[in-house]
């Protein structure tokens, strides 16, 4: 299984560097692709914790739905031409500085607590579509139901932003 | 029949209800009219209920409905009917009563009327929740609608600023003192567990004298009562609230409202006794407060002005009397000062009415002969003011002189230093008014006219009771039988066991302390005779003189003599008082501390920068804080 | 769960016959379908019935919070029509939005498990972010819904790191469960759970607008349009802090010790901020969202304090508060439309010409301000005196200086219309329901104050 | 009995802490609201894989089930900002945050 490691280090090394390209680069469109990129990299990550219907999920919703949504975003308001809006190096450095202390705050706290690791993800069997669709449609059905709800208000509200009238 | 209670206050509300809701129908005087029967009712009740606790019946606490009740403190909405409350009861209603009948003259002809009976109905039924609670919650709720009240009256004639900004200084000194009250109460129920007047007082029983937690309470009541009743450092509003309409002043500013704290604190007395640090400082701030406005008084020209530092003077003085533990007194001073005051209000409103408008006292003169009924009543509230025998004043003002005696030398002293003065500005305003000659032309288009009825009989029946007040407490020495010691006995005896008093005062003695001030008044009335009616010296606006110039004008060496050992320096006290204590120093700081509010308030919304980046980083900042802190200890 | 599936129904019949452009059915249906919501919800009152494994749990808190909430619909729905007097279009869309974040607001005051209350607060803040956004040619509105929408997503990711961490080492999304494992913990929780309570603490924070993460709310609340904001201050407020007092109540109720100090700083702040900045505003609207600010603080302490009564409490702030804002609101509408403006100059002898109005809005002004007797004295006098038994004197002493501050500002739209000299504006129309309206709200808000306890002892 | 072979969780903690401060820096660095949007959305898949790990560590299918109902939320949410950033555009032209200044004080 020294297999599994290494892919958990290649996976997570190539998300936290696109993560990172997608601030660093200057131009929308970049940082679309470069977040595609993470995102498949998390996928990476769900398949190697055994969750294989999240992973096809999240590729489906966040690279297919998601990331074309801005990328959509991205051509018809033709954002790349519009370049960067740099903030002053002050507020930059804040950021980061802000940033790193909140990391380290949460990894100090991590490490304070030994987690402890109750099963194997390897060979569980709780990520596949059968015991998931199982307990979602049992236990959790009434969040389920609430969703359509959700997608409902989030569609009626982008329609009507998208609308011409003044109300 | 105690179990009646309630229709007293819900005469004056349904009177509120109507008037308001209909304030563009009634036509005419209709308004006042029915304000008017909506005070009487609650008065005739009231006169039953008197009647009844004088012949011994019972203090009854009858509860209306529970109101609040948390596992531990309960609060019901209930009505405590006892001799105190049932005395104020007569005295607001009453004297309420021959207010509105005299506002129905006074006001005939303002376009507000009818908005003017609403609020001085409402005002009556907040003064009745005060003083028939039987918790400091109602007393509390009942504190705070007669300070919306005499806010909204104040502000009435709107158009002026001036007045608007008295409503509001009077708004907001008040809210400093109820501060302070509001404390107090949220003391009390840690303390007690309870804001009932019985349950806290039979409690109190129980707790040492001079406890932090007690004294604290105390202190913290007593600040509501400065508020409230005008005393130093918060009694500038009074002076100022007399922007608001005459018969106002006589109700709110003078018999009624401001008497609250004194109320209150006797009221309080089994609270008070157990604290003698506050005992202390309200007789010290008491005597200051007489001191002071008295002094303010003494070379005042607003006819109105010089009465409003006559009550804070007055009020003053019933705060001594509660801070030497003389609670009758007080009480019996705040009943004849209802008396009398609302008659020299009243008539100072009659006088102001038949010139049209005018107050500076300057201005007036000779009134003597042309509005005699007016005259009259004057000099007998000013006779009654001044603590001439028989009229009340010199009961209750004896009484109290006699309870400062108990607490030492120098308070008797300078309680009959205040005394003095008020016979001086009484009657430095009764001769100027009155006597001399006309300073201002008759007007042909606008003689000079007696008021109508509606507002001579009310007055003229105040001025009976004026009379005839003082002798529900005329002391066993005179031969009376101190019916009013007797009568609120039950509420104050307790606490006498908690006072020390001095010597007991022998016979002989108690004959010099009430003779010696009345000699005294009596020559300081003949100083003002001297002054202002043989001599006529009144300072008019006239042209700067060098002093040879002023020695050669003024012939009488007598008057210069005057004028520099007594005039000059408590002239020079006087303005003193007014233009740097009361401008300079108190509103100042009133005014300063609700500039440095809105100053903070200007300053302190540029943290609302408009920039979501901005807002994006301090939510960061507080968020790190927050685990940093509650994580890392 | 009646009570959604009903406003449900609603929402998409309404959405039908606004499609089909029946603009007369749909304030009516509304109404009808609101009130028939009201009683279905209350049908359950009394019997705590625990639906979906323990998902959702409609006790007695949970339906108390929910009627609050149909009644700020009932009530903004009632003055819907004065804000969009002269508008061709059905509005189904905008209607549907705020049934659809009261059904959020519902799920977020009876959820059981953390996985509703994500969705139920999702609900409630995606309608949130377009309704403040659905004046479209306004660009105060379209600010408005971008800042809402940046700091609200934002807020969120810390909320859901927080409820992941939660979940790392409770094991469960199911807050009694939650409970048992702090408890299994003997009073040794490790520091990666108390993060994660706090991060989840910092998200509900943000959604009453407290100190320091209040930032967005004046902003909001300035641009929106006017009737959502009035709705978005009150549902709001009241869903979240319901949410609030569930999860401190049954999750975290045994670490209440830990966080009081955090709350208490943050209520202490809230209240001063929230009056102070408050008092310079001569823009009623901006001055309102200042003053929510503020009111969010008294709020937090209702939390810091539990004893048997708070939650009735709380349902009593709550109610008063939405009364009085709602009624300010309407008075404030027809005000702007008439004169186009909310600054204080607009307010100029309302008294004399508009009286129902002035007095409705002194009453709702006094009662926001807690001037006796009226509902909101009670309420904040009810409140204070908890917290006061509870020992935190201090906290009282400064929630009452900032209420003694926030008269100040409330009392600048009752000088203006009673008291200001110059020439009065002339007369407003407005129609005789609308006059009821307002004075029903005004008689609500002085008999609540008389009767506190029959409020206070529903909880 | 601890397997040594399997991927220590803590790994997947940092991991996603760090992903997480990325996500939280890009918000605060960036004035470009279409990419704050993306960084937003880095904040939430570090949520998501945080509990996916340890819905796998644990046995417990519940926090997948989260998963799958943040996916759910982000996608609405994302079309509603999108939305609104396009109401935005047609309004004042950018999509520069700093311009949305006029709401202050």
């Amino acid at each position: 299984m020294i297999f599994s490691k290494y892919l958990f280090f290649i996976l997570s090394f190539i998300a936290i560097y696109a993560a990172l390209k997608v601030l660093i680069s200057k131009k929308p469109m970049h940082s679309v692709l470069y977040l595609t990129l993470t995102f498949f990299a998390i996928g990476g990550h769900y398949i190697l914790l055994n969750a294989q219907f999240l992973a096809v999920v999240h590729i489906i919703v966040y690279a297919g739905a998601i990331m074309v949504l801005f990328i959509y975003t991205v051509m018809l308001l033709n954002l790349n031409i519009q370049g960067e809006f740099p903030k002053s190096r002050l507020a930059k450095f804040a950021s980061a500085i802000a940033g790193g202390i909140l990391l380290f705050t949460l990894i100090a706290v991590f490490r304070s607590y030994d987690l402890k690791v109750l099963a194997d993800p390897s060979l569980n069997q709780i990520g596949l579509v059968k015991n998931l669709g199982k307990i979602l449609f049992q236990d959790y059905y009434l969040p389920f139901e609430l969703s359509s709800i959700l997608f409902l208000a989030a569609m009626v509200g982008a329609v009507m932003l998208g609308k011409k009238d003044i109300y | 029949m105690f179990e009646y209670i309630w229709l007293v206050p819900l005469f004056p509300l349904i009177g509120f209800l109507v008037i308001f809701f209909n304030f563009r129908r009634l036509k005419g005087v209709t308004a006042g009219v029915l304000a008017s029967i909506m005070v009487f009712i609650p008065f005739v009740i009231s006169l039953f209920f008197f009647f009844g606790l004088m012949n011994g019946a019972e203090a009854k606490t009858v509860e209306l409905f529970s109101w609040i009740s948390f596992n531990k403190l309960s609060i019901p909405f209930s009505f405590l009917i006892d001799r105190l409350s049932g005395l104020m009861l007569l005295i607001v209603t009453g004297v309420g009563f021959l207010i509105h009948v005299y506002s129905i003259g006074y006001m005939k002809e303002d376009a507000g009327f009818n908005r003017f009976f609403s609020y001085m109905n409402l005002f009556v039924f907040f003064m009745l929740l005060l003083v028939l609670g039987s918790n400091y919650l109602i007393l509390f709720i009942g504190w705070e609608g007669v300070g919306l009240c005499s806010y909204l009256l104040i502000g009435f004639w709107f158009k002026n600023q001036e007045f608007n900004n008295a409503a509001k200084k009077a708004f907001i000194m008040n809210r400093i003192g109820d501060l302070g009250f509001l404390l107090a109460l949220f003391m009390l129920i840690h303390q007690f567990g309870t804001l009932n007047f019985a349950e806290i007082f039979s409690k109190s029983s129980a707790i040492p004298v001079g406890t932090f937690s007690i004294t604290m309470i105390t202190l913290l009541l007593f600040a509501g009562a400065v508020g409230k009743s005008a005393q130093i450092p918060l009694f500038t509003w009074l002076p100022d609230a007399m922007a608001g309409p005459t018969p106002v002043s006589a109700l709110i500013h003078a018999a009624t409202m401001v008497t609250a704290g004194v109320y209150m604190v006797a009221r309080s007395n089994l609270l008070f006794v157990l604290a003698p640090v506050t005992l202390m400082t309200i007789s010290v701030i008491g005597i200051a407060t007489a001191l002071m406005a008295g002094s303010i008084a003494l070379f005042q020209n607003d006819i109105k002005k010089i009465l409003a530092y006559s009550t804070v003077s007055q009020l003053g003085l019933m705060f001594v009397a509660l801070g030497s533990g003389a609670f009758t007194g007080a009480m019996f001073h705040l009943t004849t000062h209802a008396f009398f005051k609302a008659l020299l209000f009243l008539a100072a409103g009659s006088v102001i009415h038949a010139l049209h408008g005018e107050q500076d006292i300057r201005k007036m003169g000779g009134l003597k002969d042309r509005i005699p009924v007016t005259f009259w009543l004057f000099i007998i509230g000013s006779l009654a003011i001044s603590g001439i025998p028989p009229f009340a004043g010199f009961f209750s003002k004896d009484m109290i002189l006699i309870g400062a005696f108990h607490s030492g030398y120098v308070l008797w002293v300078l309680s009959v230093a205040a005394a003095l003065m008020t016979a001086f500005y009484m009657f430095r305003l009764l001769f100027i008014v009155f006597w001399g000659k006309a300073a201002v032309a008759a007007d042909p288009k606008h003689p000079v006219h007696e008021s109508p009825k509606s507002m001579t009989i009310p007055m003229s029946v105040l001025a009976v009771l004026s009379i005839i007040g003082g002798f529900i407490g005329v002391p066993a020495l005179l031969g009376g039988s101190d019916r009013i010691q007797v009568f609120l006995a039950p509420l104050f005896s307790s606490s006498e066991a908690f006072l020390k008093h001095g010597a007991e005062v022998s016979e002989s003695s108690e004959i010099l302390l009430m003779t010696i001030p009345l000699l005294l008044i009596l020559g300081v009335i003949f100083l003002a005779w001297s002054f202002y009616v043989k001599n006529r010296n009144i300072e008019q606006e006239e042209p700067e003189r060098s002093f040879l110039g002023n020695l050669l004008y003024r012939k009488f060496y007598v008057d210069e003599l005057y004028d520099t050992i007594v005039q000059k320096p408590v002239a020079g006290l006087s303005t003193f008082f007014h233009d740097t204590i009361e401008v300079k120093v108190i509103d100042r700081f009133v005014n300063q501390t609700g500039n440095l509010v809105v100053w903070i308030g200007k300053n302190i919304r540029y943290m609302q920068t408009g920039n979501v980046g901005a807002y994006l980083f301090f939510m960061v900042i507080s968020i790190i804080l927050i685990l940093v802190l509650n994580l890392f200890k | 769960m009646k009570a959604i599936i009903a406003l449900s129904i609603l929402a998409v019949l309404n959405m039908f016959f606004g499609v089909r452009k029946m603009k007369k059915v749909l304030l009516p249906l509304i109404f009808i379908g609101l009130i028939i919501t009201m009683i279905l919800n209350i049908s359950d009152w009394g019997k705590s019935v625990h639906y979906f494994n323990e998902m959702f749990i409609a006790d007695n808190f949970s339906i108390a919070f929910s009627s609050v909430l149909i009644l700020i619909g009932i009530l903004i729905f009632m003055f819907a029509n004065i804000y969009y007097k002269g508008v061709e279009r059905p509005l189904e869309d905008i209607y549907a939005l705020i049934l659809f974040a009261i059904i959020g607001g519902i799920v977020m005051a009876s959820f059981g498990n953390l996985i509703l209350f994500f969705v139920g607060l999702e609900t409630l803040s995606i309608s949130f972010y377009v309704l403040a956004g659905s004046k479209k040619f306004d660009i105060a509105s379209n600010e408005a819904a971008m800042k809402y929408f940046l700091t609200g997503s934002f807020a969120t990711g810390f909320l859901l790191f927080g409820i992941a961490l939660v979940y790392g080492v409770s094991g469960s999304f199911n807050l009694e469960a939650i409970n048992t494992y702090i408890l299994g913990c003997n009073g040794n929780v490790p520091m990666i759970f108390i993060a994660g309570m706090l991060l989840i603490f910092i998200g509900m924070s943000f959604k009453i607008a407290a100190v320091p993460f209040h930032f967005w709310s004046p902003d909001v609340y300035t641009g929106s349009p006017t009737l959502i904001t009035a709705f978005m201050t009150t549902a709001g407020k009241v869903a979240s802090i319901a949410a609030f007092y569930r999860l401190i109540t049954i999750a975290f109720i045994s670490l209440h010790s830990e966080l009081t100090t955090t709350l208490t700083v943050i209520a202490v702040l809230t209240i001063i901020v929230g009056n102070l900045s408050a008092v310079y505003q001569d823009n009623l609207k901006r001055m309102f969202a200042y003053s929510g600010v503020a009111q969010s603080g008294y709020l937090l302490m209702a939390l810091i304090v539990l004893g048997p009564k708070s939650a009735g409490i709380l349902l009593f702030f709550v109610l008063s508060y939405v009364i009085a804002t709602i009624t300010a609101f309407a008075v404030l509408m027809l005000i702007r439309e008439e004169r186009g403006t909310f600054f204080i100059p607009a307010f100029r002898g309302l008294a004399k010409n508009n009286p129902v109005e002035a007095f409705a809005m002194a009453i709702a002004m006094m009662s926001l301000a807690g001037i006796p007797p009226l509902a909101g004295f009670m309420a904040k006098y009810n409140l204070f005196v908890l917290t006061a038994e509870g020992g935190y004197t201090w906290l009282v002493v400064v929630a009452v200086i900032g209420s003694m501050i926030s008269i100040y500002f409330y009392f600048k739209p009752i000088l203006a219309s009673y008291f200001s000299e110059g020439e009065p504006q002339h007369k407003i129309e407005s129609s005789v329901n609308f006059k009821i309206n307002i004075l029903v709200l005004s008689i609500l808000m002085i008999l609540l104050g008389f009767l506190p306890q029959v409020i206070i002892n529903l909880l | 009995m601890p397997n040594l072979q399997i991927i220590p969780l803590d790994y997947y903690i940092i991991f996603c802490s760090a992903l997480f401060a990325i996500g939280v820096v890009g918000v605060l660095v960036k004035r470009n609201a279409l990419v704050i949007f993306m960084s937003i959305e880095l904040m939430l898949n570090s949520a998501n894989l945080l509990l996916a790990a340890f819905s796998a560590y644990r046995n417990d299918p519940a926090g997948q089930i989260f998963v799958f109902f943040i996916m759910v939320v982000a996608a609405a949410e994302v079309a509603i900002g999108l939305a609104l950033l396009v109401m935005i555009y047609r309004s004042t032209h950018t999509i520069d945050i700093n311009v949305l200044n006029k709401l202050k004080w």
